[in-house]
């Protein structure tokens, strides 16, 4: 591990914070206290956090309806998301959003999106900004295996391609789009063979390894700010819970979930940590109880902020 | 005859012209084993296998083009986009193919594909996921748009929709899946362009769509009270429209409310109350009346949500200021 | 200030802003060393090049969704499609994800962004290339949209565009290219969102769009021989629309024909004459009337494309028809 | 040469047809005759004749803006398409297509498309009503090489290889969409290349030889038949006049142009015959007379016949 103790440690914590936030969700989701949908990212923590590592402020990403775990492990705020998602007027986007269309321009985050395949473009248009002003900055758009399908998508890729855009291309290819299996949506097993399609670089990691992915986007992102232009990461995972809450997943056997539950990218980080002594279990634990406590004092934020005012109805529809 | 969901209605609207005529078929995402978002195609997966009923990859230009390509070769697909906010990535084939081959090609092929799409705000899914686009349909020719309020009319619709030799696009509102209602077991047809008048009255038209029909019901009832009787007109396809059913109801009320969800400027209540404004101007007594959604996407907080869209009050105060 | 072409106008219009902005750039097919279909962009590859006029693939989701991404990263990109009819592949980045992104992000962006798009028949372009989509666009919150019928209007309206924080759909009519005018040598701006009054009348308001302006023009001088002043009110800008001028010109003459190339039922005019139906009604002296295309796709053939735009004869058929 | 001297005649006729079709028409769009915009597929005879003369007329095709070629190859009757070209009551499309929209569905042909990358989920659904009747029918998809980049191709391309459909996408690569020149466009060399995102064969063939087309085409039309799904085939080619009657084609430069005028396929093929004693000089030049006449016999059925009158134009617009 060549990575700092701290990275690891910030690593670490941004892990369990995505899980912690969004065990939160679930629960005030099944009380029926947070409205709309909500598409946990549970299991998946190790891509959002591995990618994001290796990515500044002045760094931009485009994330998904599956976007909570890309947004706090860009840096965002537990209080200002937990209080979005709970549609309140001190949310992010002051309640206009809600889980889907979080965003946070300084710190690079261009929103999650409800579109499959909508973010393609816009980090097309983001790298293409990081290289038009001649910066080192770079972009990352994570898309699922469903949305590498989207025409939106495969645009993008190409786009990216042919103009060299300092763009990483991060797939979380959790096996299913809603319920239909990969197998059923493509021909192809491995997403990252279509980085050869646009002549950029293609690698399949394991996308429950944190450090894996890590190594794997930390290098794309290095060939980008030099100017080398793109790159595909699929990173394997899966998602525990159904496509959103709610969602009771009878298209998924007993069998597959428990064998990917038991790849929990949270304890094998933490056993590799423990065992090169960066961390120790007290620590460990520490830490957890640190963020459980945030993430409590955010759901205590949200639910005492107010709801938006029906005059803020048309506020910010035009600049 | 009996009491069935919006959602059984159009259920069983498929599986009778499924089993009536083999060339019809289903595609859209997750429309098989899963039964689709809303769980209009529950079951007929298990009846009639994946040949017939396809689950497709997420690209909706690839579903809205296969059905048409399908359809112009001499089969009936239904295609279903989970929301009609997905048909961003696909009008092209919607507008510039499968509504102006039959034209472009001088009469040479018909396309009789069915879209369904589910409409609308309610259910805090945001402003990707709650929009109603019907005026975008409405203005291209070559296809038909069906937008029922009832059980019974979306069940005869859908079955019209299917038979008929033009591509229809077919809008449900996700509201009224659970909304109930009395509905023959056997195939029946409504003609497409025909409205139907929910509720008699002399005194005002009010001329309403999808849910807001219901709207619209609550409103004459709580209006009836202050003497006011309200004549519901439900277009139920706003095209081609049936402009002869609205122009008698104003010609009799010389009043008229155009009540929709979708944004009023520039939505669909803007060809219907100009249609009047031609056509029967003369008849008014006061001025035409639209109540539509404020011009902004639609907000995620219900609290917001719920002021956004339009209500029965919305719909008695529109009548009021007529006075 | 010297006779200028429309086509001369925005180039003007887009090398001084280009000049005055280093963060103002140009993407879109053949609009580099090509000059783009129509010239629109000549000669600006060559003053600025290939990073500051870029040629894209043909891939119109990617190019409005990376115009959309940088201009939300602090550029300002002037986006081209080549012909508004290819709108069909790139909807969903241009309603969905540049419109809404602001509102959705509770103010925490701005997206200035320009998107140019010829419309219109005339050039025997046929159906897929020939359209006015303007009514779309209008439905759409969050965007603004103009529609310059002037060589004047087009370069003011073009750099208040550019300039402008919020996405701009701008619409240029293809058959206005070579119309002339007086244009300013120097940068200046018209509101987006302002009316003009093309010509003063006092017997019947015409409201008219882009080529449709010089149509109700001819028609206006055929009609003052009839001894009927005709007020030709050109909205320049869809969205927002400038009521006040129009509900004014209105209230002093009393009658309204409104005339757009888009096909009429559920056209851009809808909106025009609802709301003067809702606004002014009282004032009205005849049925509002509405000159728009049929509806059909648009023919290839010379003289059906004829028969199918409307023209000054359509126009003052619709005046005489008031009295 | 395992053709028989039927299809191989065929062939040469319908290489000739296309090229003195064409010839006409640019002859009468300089003279003003022809309206709306022409794109010439001269020089590309090579590809529509190989291709299409594997399928019968139960097989459909797709064609795009500059489809003469294709539809001529498909079966496509002079007169109509002359007649529609020239805006005539008469046309194939009576006059309210124009070059652009001409179909034929009798011959399975789906239309010319004015949409770059249309075509692909029209031929989709072709090729799928193939396969659900359980016929032995197939599809081709023609497609340029900028269509090749937008996602609608893409989603196509899936779509085929996900479902297996009987499907044969033949990629035209004449170098150019309108003024850009493939490697602007995409960093790709070979568009074949692509296949592969879509676990399918791909292969790369000299479109100015009709054999070569052929063959290849042949084997994945086979390869169709047999329901092991689709294919790509490219084409390399080059169309020797502007984007469209009109361009004066600056971004292109002499020597290419001549480059590749030396490889015309026309003369190619007949040198082939000949040497074959397949064909005979003195029957190329009348197999050429009698194509002339039958250009000019199109050419004089179009004029003569009436433009569509105004009161036609609302016909059509729904069944
Ligand atoms: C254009 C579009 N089509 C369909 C949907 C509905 N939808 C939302 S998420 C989803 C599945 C996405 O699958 P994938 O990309 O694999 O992401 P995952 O949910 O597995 O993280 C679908 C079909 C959508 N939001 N947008
Ligand atoms: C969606 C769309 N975008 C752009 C165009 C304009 N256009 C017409 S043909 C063309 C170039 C197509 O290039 P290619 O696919 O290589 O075909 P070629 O013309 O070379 O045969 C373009 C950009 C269009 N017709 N449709
Ligand atoms: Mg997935
Ligand atoms: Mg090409």
């Amino acid at each position: 591990m060549a990575l700092s103790k701290k990275t690891l440690i910030h690593m670490y914590e941004t892990m369990n914070r995505i899980r912690l936030f969004e065990q939160k969700l679930q629960e005030f989701f099944a009380a029926g206290e947070i409205p709309g949908f909500v598409h946990l990212y549970l299991g998946e923590e190790a891509v959002a956090t591995g990618a994001c590592s290796t990515l500044t402020d002045a760094d931009m990403i485009t994330s998904t309806h599956r976007g909570h775990g890309h947004l706090l492990a860009k840096g965002g705020d537990l209080k200002l998301m937990m209080a979005e998602i709970f549609g309140r007027a001190t949310g992010y986007c002051k309640g206009k959003g809600g889980s889907m269309h979080i965003a946070d321009l300084d710190l690079g985050i261009l929103g999650a999106n409800g579109i499959v395949g909508g973010g393609g473009p816009l980090a097309v248009g983001a790298a293409l900004a990081a290289k038009y002003r001649k910066s080192e900055d770079v972009a990352i758009c994570f898309f699922g295996d469903g949305a590498s399908n989207q025409g939106t998508t495969q645009e993008s890729l190409n786009m990216a391609s042919a103009w060299k855009l300092p763009l990483v291309f991060v797939n979380e290819n959790n096996g299913y789009g809603i319920s239909c299996p990969q197998c059923k949506s493509m021909a192809v097993v491995d997403i990252a063979d279509r980085a050869a399609a646009y002549d950029m670089p293609g690698v399949v990691v394991d996308g429950n390894d944190v450090l894996a992915v890590h190594e794997a986007v930390e290098e794309a992102v290095k060939r980008a700010r030099r100017g080398e232009g793109p790159s595909l990461i699929e990173c394997k995972t899966y998602r525990w819970r159904g496509h959103f809450e709610g969602d009771a997943c009878t298209y998924r056997c007993t069998e597959e979930l428990e064998e990917w539950m038991a790849k929990d990218p949270i304890p094998r980080f933490e056993a590799k940590l423990i065992e090169s002594k960066t961390l120790t279990k007290k620590e460990a634990e520490k830490i957890k109880k640190r963020i459980a406590k945030a993430v409590d004092e955010a759901v205590d934020f949200a639910k005492e902020s107010p709801m938006p005012p029906a005059s803020a109805l048309m506020d910010d529809v035009y600049a | 005859m009996s009491e069935k969901t919006y959602l059984q209605a159009l259920n069983e609207a498929l599986r009778q012209e499924m089993e009536r005529d083999e060339n019809v078929f289903i595609l859209g995402e997750d429309v098989g084993q899963f039964g689709g978002c809303f769980g209009v195609t529950q079951g007929l997966f298990e009846q009639f296998g994946e040949d017939r009923v396809m689950d497709t990859p997420i690209t909706e230009s690839a579903i809205v083009g296969a059905a048409t390509g399908a359809a112009a070769s001499g089969l009936r697909p239904v295609a279903e986009l989970m929301f009609v906010d997905f048909i961003g990535v696909s009008m092209d084939q919607l507008f510039n193919q499968a509504a102006k081959m039959r034209f472009m090609f001088g009469g040479k092929t018909t396309v009789p594909m069915t879209l369904r799409m589910p409409q609308g705000a309610g259910i805090g899914a945001a402003a990707q996921h709650s929009q109603c686009l019907e005026s975008w349909f409405m203005n291209i020719p070559g296809l038909k748009v069906a937008i029922p309020s009832s059980p019974y009319d979306a069940k005869g619709l859908l079955i019209s929709a299917i038979r008929d030799d033009n591509p229809v696009v077919f809008l449900e509102h996700k509201l009224l899946y659970g909304a109930s209602g009395e509905v023959p077991d056997e195939s029946y047809t409504i003609e497409i362009g025909k409205a139907d008048i929910k509720r008699e009255g002399g005194d005002v038209t009010i001329v309403a769509t999808a849910q807001m029909v219901y709207a619209a019901l609550e409103a004459a009832e709580k209006l009836k009270a202050d003497g006011i009787e309200a004549e519901v007109v439900d277009p139920r396809c706003l095209l081609p429209l049936d402009k002869d059913t609205i122009l008698e109801s104003v010609k009799k009320t010389h009043a008229l409310v155009v009540a929709h969800e979708a944004v009023q400027f520039a939505g669909p209540g803007a060809e219907i109350a100009a249609m009047v404004a031609e056509e029967a101007l003369d008849y008014l007594d006061a001025p035409v009346k639209r109540v539509g959604a404020p011009f902004c996407p639609v907000p995620f907080s219900p609290p917001l949500e719920q002021f956004y869209i339009p209500d029965a009050d919305n719909i008695i105060e529109a009548v009021k200021s007529l006075r």
